[in-house]
């Protein structure tokens, strides 16, 4: 890819002209109207998670469409799936640091603060999936006058300290990215205000040549460690199915498949909002065509490799023989709950075939709806692991079915509003794109002809 | 807790009644109760009382309040203790409930005067300590709120002493008129006592008239054998002594006051091993029952039809005037089996009928029989004792349009609701001068009448009545009246004019006439034993009538059959939430009725589960939603009584369709009609959407060869190491063999474990809290199928992957191998129920418990947690009672002997398909049926070790089934 | 002119320019220097002869201590109240890989970041060089070297010809 | 370029994040200590009673038996309170007119029960048999307390699951001879584990199985 790095960024533009324009958005915020619309849509469906939750918490899951045998559908396959674009930004910023392939540097900043708030749309759905929320507590170790503790054997329990171990550190590793660029809005910014806020959250960072030096050591090390959490944290998700014995769910495959998976629909929502971002503030210059291109066959090959953990579970089934497990199979493809198993399909693998071909990479609008149907296709994919694993699993007489229910809907909506409530005050407060790095790699663009 | 099974010999009666007149009088909770009911508030003062007597000093009502800081609560002792209540301690109490006039007989268990459990009297020669899903659930329906609570004349609440003036004034009219113009209406009763108060009537009033209206059992139950032998009589099928039994529709297994019995003698005789082949069973049947699918052969043929069956028989066992009807290849083939069997078992072969049959059939099997020499396997006797030549409803709506009828009193019937619609019964009523309806609920009937008089509950009621075998059986209170009512045979001293006796007296006054001396100590005796022993009258000889019967040609269109509810019965158990929840044996319909029709059938008219369809006989119709039958007859559609009800209460209100609306009444069980489809449709409240076994080998089949050598224990290989175990380690067969999917165990864990009811809709979306379903699959074609019934408890995996889910502890093994659920320490991930893989857990998805105002609360047991909003629960191998024997054994410091815990399934099961106990100890019964050929394990491949097990069924022999 | 100056400070355009400067400051004898970039420039840490920081110690100490509570803490928990679940062995080392898996890389990350904040002597909000006129530029596109007064061979006007002849846009001398 | 805060921001910067830090670990420590602390488990507390009735006179300085009014506790699970007739085969002799009896008498004369208020109380779901503990010689001060010595009765021990299972784990040195059971002064002495060994064996108390959760939760 560094190859390709000569010329991702145009470089009729200075290092002065990238810190204002990227400083600008925050200090001078170039399209008002536009974010107010979008925050308005943003915080009706945060006031529509506000209500589904106060309604569950008040009468309980029974609310929802769920049963036996399907006592686990909407709460648990939508953690998944934010948990899954929640991987994107760390893989981003952190793998791509250690492959030194330049282009992150423009998306990595908003790919970790999506990050962030995915992981936390994803981070509530566990608890509210509880029957009795009040009482997650006791999923922690504390010494407690029950004498009682938490029970480590159970992929539940390994989760939570997954999930809240891949949040701090992306938390961390993101603020320590920021560090750098809110000193250089603190510098640009004239009012009073925004100095105070910057010159607080920049720590007092001065750009000294030491600083400079403990903070890259600080910095790549935590991205190498971040790699493998990445990876692990969806091995974990994964094995909250594959621990159990249910047909459909017990097979190896299931780590490599989720963690796929995962960054599949992660750059998917990365390209939509890398598109989006660019569209609403002019950053051409910045996220180029280049970057689409690199990102639309980063996309590619996640489909690819997602398509193979397809086609492994379908072997899985057929080479096992098992008769529950192949019933699961036949059901998959043809029961109740087939449309979510060929929607997957469509969805994912289908519209993916264009970026084959260049031009349809390098074209927003065409990248920006295949990211939409993967992120569509992924969410469907969820559904079915969780639904046609559960609604027939080994005794005929437990056989069942699964009806989403209003609050269902409603409490998913509500997420999405939760991520984007916070992700739209992000980018009205802080540079979405990495200045200093991106200062860096055009510095290093501009030498390399004469150097 | 001591069970039944060990009762203590001391007599019980008297100890209970004293005691419980002791706890009436003492006001001792009322301050309490105020806190903990304030419903007890609202009672009348008598009710109110009452309510007091009801609870103890010690009624936990336990609940998930949290593990929060325990508050100080008041607590109340007595003032003086009354002898013998050890707070905390149960008693248990013989007696018995009743069903269609039958005594069920029972041990009641109390906890501080507060019945909250039934199981079968084990001393009771009719039942001998089985039940049935009636017996269970009748705890229920004493707490039941919409109880009528006070006697009341046109919907206003009036006193007894005003009822006691108008009967002064009707006795005083009556003596001028010698009972002119009063008509007595009376459900079906075998009670000495009330026969003998009714007869003292007539003596008194000669003119009096005594009518006779059963929706479903009494009188009419004898109809065919009238016809069949000229007399009517009470048969008794003695199955135990039969090697062949060939039915023709007659469900003699499934729900009824015959059950518990036929269950019984049938698994004894059934019971085979690889030597010995066991009673075979021939069913022809025109629509699917529990009998039918434990059947060695089975052919469905229309209801029709049924009587050109018993001809072929007949005619195959060389009756005289028995032509060779035509049948079809199907039924031809399984008669030629069947004959053959009995001709193999000559004296030990019986063919029986259902009483709901026609009479042509009867006659024909009764011929059959005197040429199988099998008469004597009938069992027949007298009719069980009954007011003697009542007359029929019928003949009462005439005598009313006659005006022959000025005052109408009804006694714990109900033919407002249940009364064939073409007898137009209301509007009869609406003729009478003066109407008086006695009976526990103010129903359909009792708000058609003038009075309302509101009965005792059996088990708050001072009474007898005779089992099923004619036994007469005491009734004992086990808890003083709930509310402001009487027995019935205070009432009808009322009517005899004798002025508020003592609940007791009437019923001593009929048995110390027949005990003779020493009546107090015989009393005593049968008190405690809960039945009065009597020797037998002589069996009547009795002959075939010669001249065969022959139906009257059948008009065209489809056989509509009428049968009672497996679960509510004839509509008098509509208001019991348990009963309405469980799921009836062959639909695992929950909730409602259906129309049942045959698979060709629904071809033909394109119907499939929950399609309406409206049933038309003559100049009336029905509509309701159909259930496509697997080995149905393909003409006979089958309507279930006792749903539709308007007056049963708010639990039984407005349910399913009143099949009594297109009852017939010259045919009352089975006519013709026709069905039209109606294009809308509805989902149905069933517990289990799919029952075709698809391929899968869950209930396994066994003939001979395959149970030669006796299975080793079954241990897949693990990968974890062994863990040492507790002294017991408690383990459950299931003999698959003997279930007939009664749902008794069903019930009674619902009983013993305070498992909430959900209510249809929530049944609908599958959330049914049962802890035990009865799993129910068929095989083969869909019209000749083959059923099975197989009990699905916890399977208490020794390595469950429940637990190995739960992050908190909540599910965790007990060193005796039990696999313990602790609600208060669930958070409710459900991680447990979703790699379960036999869906046993059941989630509290709402908070299901009875309003905290609820009286049946009352009817929890306090030994075991209700469990709140957000935990999961399922069958603990009913732990309390495991503990409860610890303790007593432990107190001893000895060992738990073999049956000294009992499960609530096992002790409900009338076939003793179920046996719990300790599987280390290999002298116990679990053990030995754990060596049984039989054995094999529910999904063994998935290697968790499951403690309960089966016993594959048998295959029939070779060239049958 | 300050009484107490914290040192000279030397603008330049572009990281080669600076580069060039500190070498020269290096070979005239500067020792205690200091350079305030917009990004981290190649070469410089070496040309200043910066201490090799430490971070990556303490990550690894960290990590051992992560993984050292997690996994104490799960043999704790079975030790202290043992229950039997699901017939799995008490102590499930492979069921507790994940746990100290994940504390593993909690612990450490957070101790590098601590550790790096630390060594920087950050959180400082208010640092003299914050008082230098073109300072702001330097996390724009200007690069500073900056001579500190507790040189030895600190003298404010010698050092500024020296700057000045180093090729620095503009020279200022900060104060403390 | 002018600075944006002054020497002393730092200052206050620094102190607030120590002070974030101790507010967060102190508050962590804070709550585990008051759900062990003797107001979470009403250990601190004479509840009102409406009788003062004093252990400390009748059990100790009388010295009479705690199983001649709390009848049940050998053969039930419940110890029982004792009813009114049980206090008035003394005080229809002695006291007969005593104030603080009144409402004694009064309980008795319109036989309304007297109201007294539950010190020992355990949650619904937990399902605790007095007669098993008596009969393997675990005494009433074990988990009563000195109640010999409260004038007005009170919770001596924390009624928490720690408590419960603190012996439950290991019996042994908390057991007692039978004839000590409601022997309030009694001390184990220095071989308690031995002696309390013997009696295990002897009451066949089953080891190692009194810790599962439904021997006390059902």
């Amino acid at each position: 890819m560094t190859d390709r790095t000569a010329d991702i960024l145009p470089q009729d533009q200075s290092l002065g002209r990238v810190s204002d324009q990227l400083t600008g958005i925050p200090l001078h915020f170039p399209t008002r109207r536009r974010w107010w619309i979008a925050m308005i849509i943003a915080s009706a469906l945060l006031l529509l998670l506000v209500i589904s939750t106060t309604a569950l918490f008040t009468r309980g899951v029974g609310i929802w469409g769920i049963n036996i045998p399907v006592n686990w559908a909407f709460a648990i396959h939508n953690y998944v799936w934010w948990l899954g674009i929640g991987h994107a930004g760390t893989l981003i910023s952190a793998l791509l640091l250690l492959t030194g392939s330049e282009w992150r540097n423009s998306l990595n900043r908003f790919a970790e603060t999506m990050t962030l708030f995915a992981v936390i749309c994803a981070g509530i759905y566990p608890v509210l999936h509880l029957g009795r929320p009040w009482y997650l507590y006791w999923m922690f170790p504390y010494p407690a006058t029950m004498g009682i503790w938490p029970q480590f054997r159970s992929p539940l329990e390994w989760d939570i300290w997954a999930v809240l171990t891949y949040l701090t550190v992306s938390l961390a590793f993101w603020y320590t990215g920021l560090i750098p660029d809110f000193a250089a809005a603190r510098d640009r910014s004239r009012k009073r205000g925004w100095q105070i806020f910057f010159g607080i959250t920049s720590l007092g960072w001065r750009g000294s040549a030491a600083h400079w030096q403990r903070w890259q050591q600080a910095y790549r090390v935590t991205a190498g460690l971040a790699v493998p959490l990445v990876v692990s944290v969806h091995s974990e998700v994964s094995l909250l199915f594959a621990a159990g014995q249910i047909p459909g769910w017990h097979s190896t495959i299931f780590p490599p498949y989720f963690v796929l998976g995962a960054a599949f629909s992660g750059f998917a929502v990365v390209a939509i909002i890398a598109i989006a971002l660019r569209s609403l503030f002019a950053l051409g210059n910045l996220v180029t065509d280049d970057h689409l291109d690199v990102l639309g066959k980063v996309l590619l090959a996640c489909g690819l490799m997602t398509g193979y953990g397809y086609l492994f579970e379908v072997f899985d089934a057929l080479y096992s023989g098992g008769a529950h497990e192949m019933r699961t199979l036949s059901d998959r493809l043809t029961g109740a709950y087939a449309w979510t198993y060929w929607g997957a399909i469509a969805f994912n693998f289908v519209p993916l075939q264009g970026l084959w071909w260049r031009s349809v990479r390098r074209s927003g609008w065409m990248l920006l709806s295949i990211s939409i149907s993967v992120a569509i296709g992924m969410w469907l994919e969820r559904y079915m692991i969780l639904v046609t694993s559960l609604y027939r699993d080994f005794l005929v007489s437990s056989w069942g079915a699964f009806t989403p229910t209003f609050w269902d809907w409603s409490t998913y909506l509500g997420t999405i509003g939760l991520f984007l409530v916070p992700f739209l005050l992000a980018i009205r407060f802080i540079p979405m794109i990495s200045i200093f790095e991106t200062e860096e790699l055009l510095h290093k663009e501009q030498e390399r002809p004469h150097g | 807790m001591r069970r039944p099974a060990t009762k203590p010999d001391h007599p019980r009666g008297p100890v209970l009644w004293s005691s419980l007149e002791e706890l009436s009088g003492d006001p001792a909770f009322e301050a309490w109760v105020d806190a903990e009911y304030p419903v007890a508030a609202t009672f009348g003062p008598t009710a109110r009382r009452t309510f007091l007597k009801l609870m103890g000093a010690s009624f936990a009502l336990a609940g998930l309040a949290g593990c929060e800081k325990s508050p100080f609560v008041a607590a109340l002792p007595y003032v003086e203790q009354p002898q013998g209540t050890d707070v905390g301690i149960p008693k248990y109490y013989a007696t018995a409930v009743t069903l269609d006039g039958y005594a069920q007989p029972v041990i009641a268990t109390t906890y501080s005067g507060r019945p909250t459990k039934l199981d079968g009297n084990p001393d009771h020669p009719a039942t001998q300590g089985r039940s049935d899903v009636f017996m269970q659930a009748a705890v229920l329906e004493l707490y039941d709120p919409d109880r009528a609570q006070a006697p009341n004349r046109r919907g206003e609440p009036v006193t007894w002493s005003d009822v006691q003036h108008h009967i002064g004034l009707l006795r005083q009219q009556w003596t001028q008129s010698q009972g002119e113009g009063v008509a007595l209406l009376l459900g079906h009763s075998t009670s000495p006592t009330l026969i003998r108060q009714i007869e003292a009537l007539v003596r008194e009033f000669p003119k009096a008239q005594i009518y006779e209206h059963a929706a479903v059992g009494g009188g009419r139950g004898l109809d065919s054998t009238r016809a069949a032998y000229g007399q009517p009589l009470q048969l008794r099928p003695q199955f135990e002594n039969c090697d062949v039994v060939v039915s023709l529709d007659d469900d003699f297994l499934g729900a009824g006051p015959h059950q518990v019995a036929n269950a019984r003698a049938w698994s004894a005789a059934r019971h085979r091993t690889a030597d010995q082949p066991g009673l075979a069973l021939y069913m022809a049947e025109a629509v699917p029952s529990t009998t039918g699918a434990m059947a060695e052969a089975r052919v469905a043929v229309d209801a029709s039809r049924t009587w050109l069956v018993a001809q072929g028989l007949a005619n195959s066992c060389d009756v005289a005037g028995a032509a060779k009807p035509d049948l079809s290849a199907k039924e031809q083939r399984w008669l030629d089996r069947a004959v053959h069997a009995c001709r193999s078992a000559r004296g030990r072969a019986l063919v029986t009928c259902s009483r709901f049959g026609d009479d042509a059939t009867a006659s024909w099997v009764a011929r059959t029989n005197e040429a199988l020499g099998a008469t004597a396997l009938l069992g027949a006797a007298a009719p069980v004792p009954n007011v003697a030549n009542a007359k029929r409803l019928s003949d009462l709506v005439s005598d009313i349009g006659r005006g022959a009828v000025q005052t109408l009193i009804i006694i714990d019937a109900n033919p407002a609701y249940t009364a064939p619609a073409w007898l137009a019964f209301r509007d009869a009523v609406a003729k009478v001068r003066s109407s008086v309806h006695v009976g526990i609920h103010r129903d359909e009937t009792g708000a058609l009448c003038e009075w309302h008089l509101p009965l005792t509950h059996t088990l708050e009621s001072w009474s007898d009545a005779r089992s099923i075998d004619g036994t007469a059986t005491i009734i004992q209170p086990t808890i003083a009246p709930f509310y402001d009512v009487r027995t019935v045979h205070q009432v009808m001293a009322l009517l005899l004019g004798q002025l508020d006796p003592l609940p007791a007296a009437p019923v001593r006054d009929t048995w110390r006439a027949a005990l003779g001396n020493d009546f107090e100590t015989k009393w005593t005796r049968c008190l405690h034993d809960g039945y009065v022993p009597e020797q037998r009258a002589a069996p009547p000889n009795i002959h075939a009538a010669a001249t065969a019967v022959v139906p009257p040609p059948p008009d065209d269109g489809l056989d509509i059959v009428f049968r009672p509810d497996p679960t509510i019965w004839d509509g008098s158990f509509a208001n019991n939430a348990w009963l309405q929840e469980l799921p009836k044996p062959l639909t695992t319909l929950t909730w409602g009725n259906v129309i049942s029709i045959g698979p060709a059938l629904a071809m033909r008219k394109d119907l499939t589960n929950g399609d309406h369809v409206r049933i038309r006989v003559r100049d009336r119709s029905i509509s309701g939603p159909v259930w496509v039958l697997p080995g149905q007859a393909p003409n006979t559609v089958a309507l279930t009584l006792g749903y539709g009800r308007s007056k049963a209460g708010r639990v039984g209100d407005g349910l399913g369709y009143n099949a009594y609306h297109v009852q017939p009444i010259d045919q009352p069980w089975q006519t013709k009609g026709s069905l039209h489809k109606l294009g809308t449709r509805e989902t149905l409240a069933v517990t289990q959407l799919h029952h075709r076994m698809e391929g899968f080998d869950f209930v396994r089949e066994v003939n001979a060869a395959d149970t030669d050598h006796p299975k080793h224990e079954t241990t897949q290989p693990s990968l974890y190491p062994p863990k040492p175990s507790a002294q017991n380690a408690w383990g459950m067969v299931i003999d698959l063999d003997a279930c007939i999917g009664c749902n008794a165990c069903v019930a009674a864990c619902t009983a013993e474990n305070n498992v909430p009811v959900v209510g249809s809709e929530q049944v609908k979306v599958g959330r049914e809290m049962q802890w035990l379903r009865i799993a129910r699959y068929y095989t083969g074609d869909v019209e000749e199928p083959r059923s099975f019934f197989q009990p699905v408890p916890c399977m208490h995996c020794e390595q469950a992957p429940c637990e190995m889910g739960c992050p908190v502890h909540a599910t965790t093994h007990s060193p005796e191998g039990v696999n313990q659920m602790v609600y208060n320490r669930c958070i409710g991930t459900r991680t447990c129920s979703s790699y379960c893989p036999y869906k046993v857990r059941r989630f509290n998805f709402f908070d299901y418990r009875p309003a905290s105002d609820a009286p049946e609360h009352a009817a929890h047991n306090p030994d075991v947690t209700v469990r709140s909003r957000g935990v999961m629960e399922k069958c603990t191998y009913c732990t309390q009672r495991i503990e409860a024997a610890h303790v007593a054994a432990d107190k001893e410091n000895r060992p738990i002997r073999d049956g000294e815990v009992v499960t609530a399934c096992q002790s409900a099961c009338p076939t003793k398909a179920i046996v719990f106990g300790d599987i280390r100890n290999p002298d116990s019964e679990v053990s030995r049926l754990r060596g049984d050929g039989r054995h094999y394990v529910l999904l063994e491949e998935q290697g968790t070790r499951p403690r309960t097990t089966y016993l594959a069924r048998w295959k029939p022999p070779e060239g049958q089934g | 002119m300050a009484e107490h100056p914290f040192g000279l400070l030397g603008e330049f355009a572009t990281p080669e320019a600076l580069l060039a400067a500190a070498r020269k400051a290096r070979e005239v004898g500067y020792r205690n220097l200091d350079a305030f970039t917009p990004f981290p420039v190649e070469g410089l840490a070496k040309v200043l002869r910066l201490p090799t920081p430490r971070i990556s110690i303490v990550g690894l100490a960290g990590g051992l201590a992560g993984a050292a509570i997690a996994l104490l803490m799960q043999l704790y928990v079975n030790y202290d109240y043992p229950l039997d679940v699901g017939g799995r062995p008490l102590y499930a080392l492979s069921a507790f890989a994940v746990v100290v898996f994940e504390l593993t890389i909690l612990v450490s990350a957070l101790a590098m970041i601590i550790a790096m904040l630390w060594q920087n002597g950050l959180p400082r909000l208010n640092h003299p060089i914050f008082s230098a006129r073109h300072i702001a530029r330097a996390s724009k596109d200007r690069f500073f070297l900056c001579v500190l007064a507790e040189d030895a061979a600190f003298d404010s006007e010698k050092t500024a010809a020296f700057l000045q002849s180093a090729g620095a846009l503009s020279v200022e001398l900060v104060s403390s | 370029m002018t600075q944006i805060f002054s020497p002393a921001a730092d200052t206050w910067l620094r102190l607030s994040m120590v002070a974030g830090v101790a507010v967060l670990g102190g508050g962590l420590v804070g709550v585990i200590g008051f759900a062990h602390s003797a107001f979470e488990t009403s250990t601190d507390v004479r509840p009102h009673q409406p009788v003062p009735f004093s252990h400390k006179h009748h059990a100790g300085e009388l010295g009479i038996d705690c199983r001649y009014c709390h009848t049940g506790v050998e053969t039930s699970p419940q110890a029982g309170l004792p009813p009114t007739a049980t206090c008035m085969t003394c005080h229809s002799q002695i006291w007969t007119n005593a104030a603080m009896l009144e409402p004694v008498r009064k309980s008795l004369a319109d036989n309304k029960p007297i109201t007294w208020t539950r010190v020992a109380k355990l949650p619904d779901y937990v399902f605790f048999r007095h007669d098993i503990h008596i009969a393997k010689g675990v005494g009433c001060e074990s988990c009563h307390g000195r109640i010999d010595t409260m004038p007005l009765t009170y919770r001596a021990k924390a009624l928490t699951m720690e408590f419960c299972l603190d012996c439950h784990r290991d019996p042994a040195p908390h057991l007692r001879p039978k004839d000590h059971i409601a022997d309030m002064t009694w001390q184990a002495g220095r071989d308690a584990r031995k002696q309390g060994e013997a009696i295990a064996a002897h009451e066949g108390i089953r080891f190692g199985q009194l810790t599962h959760c439904y021997v006390c939760h059902r």
